[in-house]
């Protein structure tokens, strides 16, 4: 079966997120007043063949684990779809 | 082979495509006139691919329909041209068996739809060009302009471009070395986005790109070919309106990793002997590509576009022959080298994929799984294009403001010249070099932030200037004159540093050719650039033509950028641009009339764009250019600026501002009382005539330098002298005395851009 | 004379300034393409400066799975000196080489100019050419630079003496934001540093500055004891 | 009420996505075979006061819209969360 994988890659709680503080910053100036805690990462789609979501899921954290993340600097989340 | 001519010539319908009617031959940018010739040169209707196929060929970007007979006026030969207009890059000789290929191109409309993917391809497209001749880019320049940045869109494009630029370059490992950036009202809609590459290469290896050899294959190499950017030819050669958006094509996006293996393969092809020609597949992607090869070599090509890798799935022959996807080359081998040329593009992690062949009939002729859908006459389809001369009439409102003044208004100098260097026009430029890389492939010996950029070529004693220039408001009032002043301030920046001027590319960028008054601009202009060159012996080495540079607040200033490269036979002799030690001599090449007409001074602080600009003396210019060339040489110099917008105040300033990594200003005292006695301190200051510089040297130089000068009839007044780390800038004209703090002028000059970069950008 | 491998990875574009360097300096030097697993018999290793598989996803995150970079860790775990210039020093973090990580500029922006840096450590293979708290002007070029660590490694560097380079402080010269100021780190036993100025476009006199050669002179000099760099640990 | 928002902003279907191929090919190298249409995004997380959940997502897909995807080369999608 195909899965479809969604992951969010993000910046560790508590480390600089220059990006996110701009945006955060030129939301407000374009009016969105009251947004906080922006923070920008990276979103992960792909596509993979596995026997159940479970199975789908662990390979998918194992790329996470060794490629898609840093383990230094960034958390992950992910969600398995069935195509 | 085909037996008659007809039968070489047939084609059918690919698919369920649509019948091509008048409304679909409007669509695609092709007049009556044109459709007609079309019709007569196939004696029947053609399949909506060729239709495909003729739009992009003819379209102005491609043909060059409305500007060839003007082009042609341009210098293009001397004794050091290796290559002149027609190949994919210019190549001028250098010393020791190298030579120099370079190019400028514009990628003015994908930029105001898509800043950073636009300037990116820009890049990517320019560098291209110019390994496709067999040489390394060692070097990038850009010419960009933007409405004013008060405007917060402006922002958004402009920083946009900047990062396209900045990333895709840095990420191919090639040194920027300079640009320029300029803000008016009439770039508003339509910023303009000007690429420069400039490569080394031995001269023995310089390749062509002509096809030859009959039955030789045509190879793909690169990227896989996508639906981008399907018909940015002729998107190229339109005005920009809201109907623009909606006929955008899909946006081109830039791989600047696989270009960098794109490059490596490529010249490893080119010098393993092992390709009989290559080019890039930029506008109109393997159409223009395969078919002006072709041409050139005076044969016909067959393809199967069922054979191009694609991105996507269900691609039509039309879609593939038009797309523009980044990254890609067109190969020509021999068959027997196909299996040696795959494994070079393997080791680069890239695909080489035969698509065709070439024939001995002339005909241009696609495939598709067998199914020919397109087979035009070649030679034809490249050359026949009906070229056009509009009619060309000076504008009346333009003739009136060159007659006029703006209303007297006293700014005292001293706030004029602070005003002048916070103006972005004038300002430093660092907020936009800082983000290009300008010192990879470690031979940067000056880098952006003076006059010229200069690199050494490892291996010799020789280095090589290279700018890119343009004062657009000088030929909004006078295309001729600006035209001459272009090339003679690129020419003055170039000789700055010490380099000889050896020839141009330019990148001239217009309205819409159709309208009498731009067309005079265009004409003009070309008239002033060609009796520069001829004057400099600068020959034109080619260039690219961007018209339709309109939106609907009206069209940009007429500006013909000029790409300029220079020789320094002695690298380590180069000269900068700032002041460098106190007690240094300071003295004024040039005579000074103090024209203000299309000056700085009116335009940034009386906002008055109007006055006759100062006609070019090119004779002055060429003596100037020479006495800093000789100066340089003999170790005279130990700075040299050259005077432009602002004037001879702003050069002075500049040159004691300092370097952007300079630990600060340097003073100097000047006493210009005897220069120019009776002239008025405004128009001394900030006057605009041309073929003028300002230079420092050791006191004990100044004798020969006067000697030197003097040789070549140019007037060298000695001014003053620099003063010491942060001191003030002293300046006695007339019957004042004027001063500044140079730290403060500094601050000014090197925040103003900064500043207003910190305002928020906004898309809409 | 000491044998210099380069290492080239797609994408790799200082790699020949690299080698131009490390040739002047007297030293036998050429290129390793990463698909190789043998290095050659290269006495030292330099990771180069550019953007790896176009530093998609993560500046290094790819070429740290490289063949050549199995070579490299082996090489590294028997002591042998390995320099990462710029994209080199982000390869080596990624592939735990060294600590931390290179993230994004603070600025957000790619930065180009020269910066004033002291030499910290000068315990290290490359670094022994410098008189302590010498203050060099190098170039930097690079988008994510910005050098993170949790605050256990920090404090580990430092106390252990490991930051290599830093951003003069009183200037203010720190162009990523940086924690600590840090430019550059070396590991425990000193013979793998990694750094995110270039020493390679600064070591002539014709680029008009030689502030980085000693980082190449040090190349070209024989490890005492045979096996590399053991002689310039530092504190374990 | 403050909600949390996750966007999620892809590259639009049919551009190409040097990113995600550069992924897809090393998550083929390291022996995740089979992995397939990788494409990579940005992941934006950030919080603001509304009503209900729906003017929140109203909010955020204006936000969206002015600046955090490009209309010309991106699709977003949007996930609201009471916090
Ligand atoms: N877009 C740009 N990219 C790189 N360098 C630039 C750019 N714009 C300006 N510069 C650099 O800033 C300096 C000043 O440029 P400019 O204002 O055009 O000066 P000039 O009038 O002397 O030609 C030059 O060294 C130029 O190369
Ligand atoms: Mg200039």
């Amino acid at each position: 079966m195909t899965f479809r994988v969604h992951v969010r890659v993000m910046p560790r709680a508590g480390l600089l997120d220059p990006q996110g503080q701009a945006v955060e910053h030129a939301l407000g100036s374009l009016g969105f007043a009251g947004t906080q805690q922006v923070r920008i990462g990276r979103a992960i789609e792909l596509e993979l063949d596995a026997a159940t979501a479970d199975d789908a899921a662990g390979r998918a954290r194992q790329m996470c684990d060794r490629l898609l993340a840093n383990p230094v600097t960034e958390d992950y989340e992910l969600e398995v779809e069935a195509r | 082979m085909p037996e008659t001519a007809e039968a070489a010539t047939a084609a059918q319908p690919f698919a369920n495509e649509r019948p091509v009617t008048p409304e679909v031959v409007r669509e695609h940018n092709l007049n009556e006139l044109e459709y007609e010739r079309i019709v007569a040169m196939l004696g029947r209707t053609p399949t909506l691919t060729e239709l495909g196929v003729f739009s992009a060929l003819w379209s102005e970007h491609c043909s060059y329909k409305h500007s060839k007979p003007i082009l042609k006026q341009f210098p293009t030969e001397g004794p050091q041209v290796v290559q002149g207009p027609g190949e994919n890059a210019g190549v001028l000789r250098l010393p020791d068996g190298w030579a120099v290929a370079f190019k400028v191109e514009s990628h003015n409309h994908p930029s105001a739809v898509e800043p950073y993917q636009g300037a990116a391809t820009g890049v990517g497209g320019i560098l291209r060009d110019v390994f496709t001749m067999g040489a390394r880019p060692v070097a990038v320049l850009n010419s960009l302009r933007f409405g004013p940045l008060d405007v917060p869109r402006n922002r958004y494009l402009f920083a946009g471009v900047v990062r396209g630029v900045g990333d895709y370059g840095n990420c191919v490992g090639v040194p920027t070395l300079g640009g320029e950036v300029g803000f008016a009202e009439g770039y508003t809609g339509n910023p303009l986005v000007n690429a420069m590459c400039v490569g080394l290469l031995r001269e023995k290896d310089l390749i062509r790109a002509r096809a030859e050899g009959v039955s030789n294959v045509l190879l793909v190499v690169g990227a896989r070919t996508g639906r981008d950017g399907i018909h940015g030819a002729s998107f190229a050669s339109e005005e920009l309106s809201e109907k623009s958006e909606a006929r955008r094509p899909q946006v081109q996006v830039g791989d600047p990793f696989t270009e960098k293996l794109l490059l490596e393969a490529s010249l490893e092809l080119i010098t393993s002997g092992m390709i009989v020609a290559i080019q890039d597949m930029g506008a109109a992607g393997l159409t223009s590509s395969s078919a002006e090869m072709a041409a050139r070599g005076g044969v016909g090509v067959e393809i199967d576009t069922s054979l191009v890798p694609t991105r996507e799935e269900g691609m039509t022959p039309y879609e593939i022959l038009l797309s523009e996807s980044q990254e890609r080359m067109l190969v020509v081998a021999e068959p027997a080298r196909v299996g040696a040329i795959k494994a070079i593009c393997e080791k680069w992690e890239l695909t080489a994929t035969p698509i065709g062949h070439i024939t001995d009939d002339g005909i241009f002729r696609v495939k598709h799984a067998g199914l020919v859908v397109a087979a035009i006459p070649g030679q034809r389809l490249v050359e026949d294009c009906p070229i056009y001369e509009p009619d060309a009439r000076e504008s009346d409102d333009v003739r009136r403001l060159r007659d006029a003044s703006p209303p007297a208004s006293p700014i005292e100098p001293r706030e004029a010249l602070e005003r002048l260097l916070d103006a972005p026009n004038i300002a430093s430029k660092r907020w936009v070099y800082e983000q290009y890389d300008s010192t990879v492939q470690a031979s940067t010996l000056l880098g952006p932030g003076g006059d010229a950029g200069v690199i050494r070529v490892p291996g010799t004693e020789f280095g090589l200037a290279m700018t890119i220039d343009c004062n657009a408001r000088l030929l909004a009032l006078d295309p001729y004159e600006g035209g001459k002043a272009a090339v003679a301030e690129a020419a003055r920046n170039i000789a700055c540093t010490g380099a000889r001027p050896l020839g141009i590319t330019d990148c001239l960028n217009f309205g819409n050719p159709e309208k009498p008054e731009v067309f005079f601009q265009f004409r003009e202009a070309c008239r002033g650039i060609s009796e520069a060159c001829v004057a400099f012996e600068t020959p034109v080495t080619g260039g690219n033509v961007s018209f339709y540079n309109e939106s609907p607040t009206g069209a940009v200033y007429p500006t013909p950028t000029i790409g300029m490269v220079g020789l320094l036979d002695h690298a380590d002799r180069r000269v900068p641009s700032h002041f460098a030690s106190a007690g240094d001599t300071l003295v004024v090449l040039g005579a000074t009339r103090g024209v203000l007409g299309g000056s700085a001074y009116w335009a940034e602080l009386l906002d008055f764009v109007g006055g006759a600009p100062a006609p070019v003396d090119l004779s002055a210019e060429h003596a100037l250019q020479e006495l800093l060339v000789a100066a340089a040489r003999d170790r005279l110099l130990q700075s040299a600026h050259d005077c432009a917008e602002g004037g001879l105040a702003v050069a002075i300033a500049e040159a004691a501002i300092g370097g952007p990594y300079a630990a600060g200003s340097l003073g100097a005292t000047l006493d210009l009382r005897a220069y120019t006695e009776g002239l008025d301190v405004t128009a001394l200051l900030f006057g605009e005539d041309g073929a003028r510089a300002v230079v420092s040297c050791r006191p004990d130089a100044l004798d020969r330098l006067k000697t030197l000068a003097a040789r070549v009839r140019v007037p060298a007044f000695v001014a003053g002298e620099v003063g010491e780390a942060g001191g003030p800038l002293s300046i006695r004209v007339g019957t004042t005395a004027l001063e500044w703090d140079t730290a403060a002028l500094r601050r000014i000059y090197y925040d103003a851009i900064p500043r207003r970069m910190r305002g928020d950008a906004d898309r809409s | 004379m000491q044998r210099v491998a380069i290492i080239r990875f797609p994408g790799s574009n200082c790699d020949e300034d690299a080698l131009r360097a490390a040739a002047r300096a007297g030293t036998d030097a050429y290129y390793v393409w990463h698909r190789d697993t043998d290095l050659k018999g290269a006495d030292v290793v330099v990771i180069p400066g550019g953007f790896s598989y176009g530093d998609y996803l993560r500046a290094g995150a790819i070429a740290r799975f490289s063949p050549a970079l199995s070579a490299v860790q082996r090489h590294a775990a028997e002591g042998g000196p390995v320099l990462g210039i710029c994209n080199g020093f982000q390869i080596l973090c990624e592939a735990h080489l060294l600590p931390g990580a290179l993230m994004r500029n603070a600025g957000l922006s790619f930065v180009s100019k020269p910066v004033d840096v002291t030499v910290e450590n000068t315990r290290t293979a490359f670094t022994a050419g410098y008189a302590p708290g010498t203050r060099l002007r190098l170039p930097v070029a690079h988008g994510d630079g910005r050098f993170v660590a949790d605050p256990e490694t920090l404090a580990r560097l430092e106390g252990e003496g490991l930051v290599v380079l830093r951003y003069a402080r009183a200037e203010d010269a720190n162009p990523n934001g940086s924690m600590h100021d840090i430019a550059g780190i070396s590991n425990p036993e000193g013979n793998v540093v990694g750094i995110m100025p270039h020493p390679e476009r600064a070591a002539e006199p014709a680029l008009g500055s030689e502030d980085g050669a000693p980082f190449f002179t040090a190349m070209a000099v024989p490890a005492p004891t045979g096996t590399a760099a053991t002689s310039t640990a530092g504190t374990p």
